[in-house]
């Protein structure tokens, strides 16, 4: 994590609502988004690039309990260059609750189901949120998300 | 007797579509609504192939966890392997000679050819054209041998390690491959024509499943779904992992969007694999050594995380590993271009009738299988039927 | 008809069928396949490296039996076991050996009834020498 | 038990995933394909599993998919023979110890014979098949079958 990089210029738009950027290897732009603004965030994405110019590649949790937070990254890949950005913002891990963004772009549904169903991060206004998703069902029964650091699966 | 409760159900018929069968992979429920013919709602039910490779990639070490990410996928183990391994080389900072880039790319373009042929394999079958299956299955024995002369192992080659690969090739072992490359061409090319020119293919697989650009994009479609739609997304062009900044190839990308362009842009791609494995196996670095010895690795890893994108047969194969200087790693998130492209793309499917859904479906090249246990729920125009809950018990009993 | 069928049957008549007559005819296997392997019990060293590394966890290192003379260099007097069952062959246990201990052989017919480790092989490998 | 001598004439396979990773499912596949045409023991896919003698099973057998594998078990015919290919199916292989798996096809029903490798090699399937074969023939899985009840 040296120097920040600048946003490309293409991205102008979301400086408003970026907190900090950094860099990931191998030339990986992170952008640190309040969770409030994530939804706000994709609005602007589809208002100002639009569709077929990007689309969400992976969402990826991580637990942390020592700092009490999960953290939720979208991968966000612009074409035609295919620069992979990272919206990345944190939740308290005792309610991870964030806006779903189905509604802007259906590609992350994948992504939100298997987060929500492996992390016990809930997307509000996505219908399609089920346990046993992915994880088989003594698990989900005894109300265990396997992701996080403190299960015993 | 009065009738105490109502059950309302639809007219349900259950048909299995397709016979067990195994050319397809790991298994998958599709729950299809149909009205009528015409298929008006896809349900996808996952979870049968769940193993819990995330979480078992936290409980083991890192250089376990690269024969772990192997057995992701056994079709494209290779991507796989080398797609976390070179994730953990962005942490250690360690980069491969060159030798072995080469040698890497030439395991992942094997395999990328063999696992075309195989899904356009599966389509002939489902298409009911069982030579055509047979021949290219025969075809691609070759392609497997091929993968053997390299790694070691027909299927799953274990061939990546940190900083280098695991077996390096002489000369007559090179020989052999760029006899075998001659060979499978000439094929490759012959079954290209028969693609396009086939009057029942053509028929089965024109203006099927189409997929427009935008929706592509929307849907987070990747690999040869994407580029048959006309949208340019290759990991390899864009990242210019191992050798690919070195090799010439080109992108194939298609205009028409249906299924009949998948499957083209699959034959074309193993063309295109098959001109770059030649190139390697021509132009291989000899000056420095691709294999390096195991017991010398460096066992501490640093913090430090990385996302590394490579180009899957299927598409675009995603490794976010996070490492918090444990010698097991803290978290890896594996995203398969097939999760992208199985669960978002339940969106193709309608519109179509019920005989297109397998080809649909073999057309996303899925990694998962399970035709057979795909549900045809019937809720033809709305009719209705009430049934007592007695009769329903009584029903199935008889 | 088209011609190039008629040429596509002709072709396909008079060549040899791709059917290998396997058990019959044995098939061609490259002598590096990665099959069946096991310890050298001459060059173990009871390091106990391979298990660690193994990532299916098939190896257990276990006592040498009383019998078998046990060489002076293995101090722990113990040795690795490789349940063929759990093995998935990758031969990491090959690589990271220090002593270079592994006989690596390309026998790929392993189907059995039941259980089959190298605890034989392996313990064949002293009784020669012994 | 008169059955069992007719069925090693022409056994009919049903291949189950259980979860694997598809290795082991390409070379079941590959070990049907015309290079090694098992049709030449009378061996053929069969297209349900009610038509099924053998069954196949691949993988590392999940908890959703062990209900599928018990459930299928039971629709099968008698007699009915069991073939796990792969390390998964055999022991779990790398997947033995996750949270969602059941370590092994014989968890969750007999086996009778274990193909291990990872894959392993077509030949080796048919390896496998042949042995099971010649087992019948000579009548001695009938008496463990009989003994196991």
């Amino acid at each position: 994590m040296a120097t920040a990089p600048s946003l490309p210029s293409r991205l102008d738009f979301l400086k408003d609502y970026v907190l900090k950027t950094y860099s990931m290897k191998p030339n990986r732009i992170i952008i640190e988004v309040d969770s409030k603004y994530v939804h706000k965030v994709f609005e602007l994405f589809k208002e100002r690039l639009g569709f077929p110019n990007f689309y969400i590649s992976t969402i990826a949790g991580t637990d942390f309990p020592k700092e009490n937070t999960i953290r939720v990254d979208y991968y966000v890949v612009v074409l035609p260059e295919e620069q992979t950005i990272v919206i990345r913002t944190y939740l308290p891990r005792d309610e991870p609750k964030i806006a779903s963004i189905i509604d802007i772009v259906p590609g992350a549904l994948a992504g939100e189901c298997e987060t929500y169903d492996l992390l016990g991060v809930y997307f509000e206004g996505n219908r399609f949120l089920k346990r046993a998703f992915f994880v088989p069902t003594d698990v989900v029964e005894k109300g265990i998300f396997p992701l996080r650091k403190d299960s015993k699966v | 007797m009065t009738v105490t409760k109502i059950v309302e159900i639809p007219l349900v018929l259950e048909i299995p579509i397709g016979p067990q069968h195994p050319a397809l992979h790991e298994p998958l429920l599709l729950k299809v609504y149909a009205d009528g013919e015409e298929v008006v709602r896809v349900d996808i039910n996952t979870g049968y192939n769940h193993r819990g490779v995330e979480k078992l990639c936290e409980k083991n070490t890192f250089y376990r966890d690269i024969f772990i990410a192997g057995r992701v996928c056994g079709i494209c183990n290779t991507v796989h392997a080398n797609c976390f391994v070179r994730a953990l080389e962005r942490i250690l900072d360690l980069e491969p000679s060159p030798r072995a880039k080469y040698l890497r790319v030439l395991a992942m373009e094997l395999e990328r050819i063999h696992s075309h042929m195989l899904i356009n394999a599966v389509m002939a079958e489902i298409l009911g054209f069982d030579t055509l299956f047979m021949l290219i299955m025969r075809d691609r024995e070759m392609v497997m041998k091929a993968k053997e002369i390299l790694t070691g192992n027909r299927v799953l080659a274990d061939y990546m390690i940190v900083s280098g690969v695991r077996r390096d090739i002489d000369e007559t072992k090179r020989d052999r491959l760029l006899s075998i490359l001659d060979k499978v061409e000439k094929r490759i090319k012959y079954y290209r024509k028969l693609f396009e020119e086939d009057a029942t293919i053509n028929l089965r697989l024109r203006d099927v499943g189409v997929i427009k650009d935008v929706d592509a994009s929307r849907y987070a479609l990747v690999g040869p779904p994407a580029r048959g739609s006309g949208i340019k997304i290759d990991a390899r062009a864009s990242d210019k992992y191992d050798a690919y900044d070195e090799i010439p190839f080109n992108v194939i990308v298609r205009k028409e969007g249906d299924s009949w362009a998948r499957m083209m842009v699959r034959w074309d791609e193993a063309l295109e694999s098959v001109s770059m494995s030649r190139y390697v196996l021509e132009h291989l670095p000899r000056d420095s050594n691709a294999v390096p010895d195991e017991r010398r690795l460096p066992r501490r890893f640093p913090p430090g995380e990385t996302f590394t994108r490579a180009e899957a047969p299927r598409g675009e194969l995603t490794y976010y590993v996070l490492s918090d200087g444990k010698p097991k790693p803290y978290r890896v998130k594996i995203r398969t271009p097939s999760f992208n492209n199985i669960i978002n793309g339940g969106f193709a499917y309608i519109g179509y009738t019920i005989a297109d859904l397998p080809a649909i479906l073999v057309s996303y090249d899925p990694c998962i299988s399970c035709m057979e246990r795909a549900i045809v729920i019937d809720l033809r125009n709305n009719k209705k039927m009430y049934v007592s809950l007695k009769d329903l018990v009584v029903g199935g009993r008889k | 008809m088209k011609p190039s069928l008629i040429k596509e049957v002709l072709r396909n008549l008079f060549s040899k069928p791709a059917t290998i007559q396997y058990p019959r005819e044995q098939t061609i296997i490259e002598p590096d396949f990665r099959g069946r392997h096991y310890a050298d019990l001459m060059k173990c060293i009871g390091c106990s490296l391979c298990s660690i590394e193994c990532p299916a966890n098939a190896i257990k290192m276990v006592k040498i039996p009383e019998e078998y003379p046990a060489p002076k260099k293995n101090p722990r007097k113990i040795y690795p076991v490789i349940d063929y069952f759990k093995c998935v062959y990758c031969y990491r246990c090959v690589a990271v050996c220090p002593t270079r201990a592994y006989i690596v052989t390309n026998n790929y017919r392993l189907a059995s009834f039941k259980r089959s480790t190298s605890e034989k092989l392996s313990l064949e490998t002293l009784k020669k020498a012994g | 038990m008169e059955r069992v001598k007719i069925i090693r004439l022409s056994p009919w396979l049903v291949h189950f995933n259980t979860g694997a990773c598809n290795g082991c499912d390409i070379e079941v596949l590959a070990a049907l394909t015309p290079l090694y045409d098992p049709e030449r023991f009378g061996i053929k896919l069969a297209p349900s599993i009610r038509h099924g003698d053998i069954l196949v099973v691949t993988g590392a057998v999940t908890k959703k998919a062990g209900e599928r594998l018990k459930r299928l078990y039971e629709q099968m015919p008698e007699p009915k023979f069991v073939v796990a290919v792969g390390a998964c199916a055999c022991s779990g292989g790398v997947f033995a110890g996750s949270y969602s798996v059941l370590n092994g096809a014989d968890n969750v029903i007999p086996v009778d014979v274990y193909i291990p490798g990872c894959p392993p090699r077509p030949e080796a399937i048919l390896d496998g098949i042949i042995m099971l074969l010649e087992k019948l023939k000579s009548g001695k899985i009938v008496e463990a079958k009989a003994q196991r009840g």
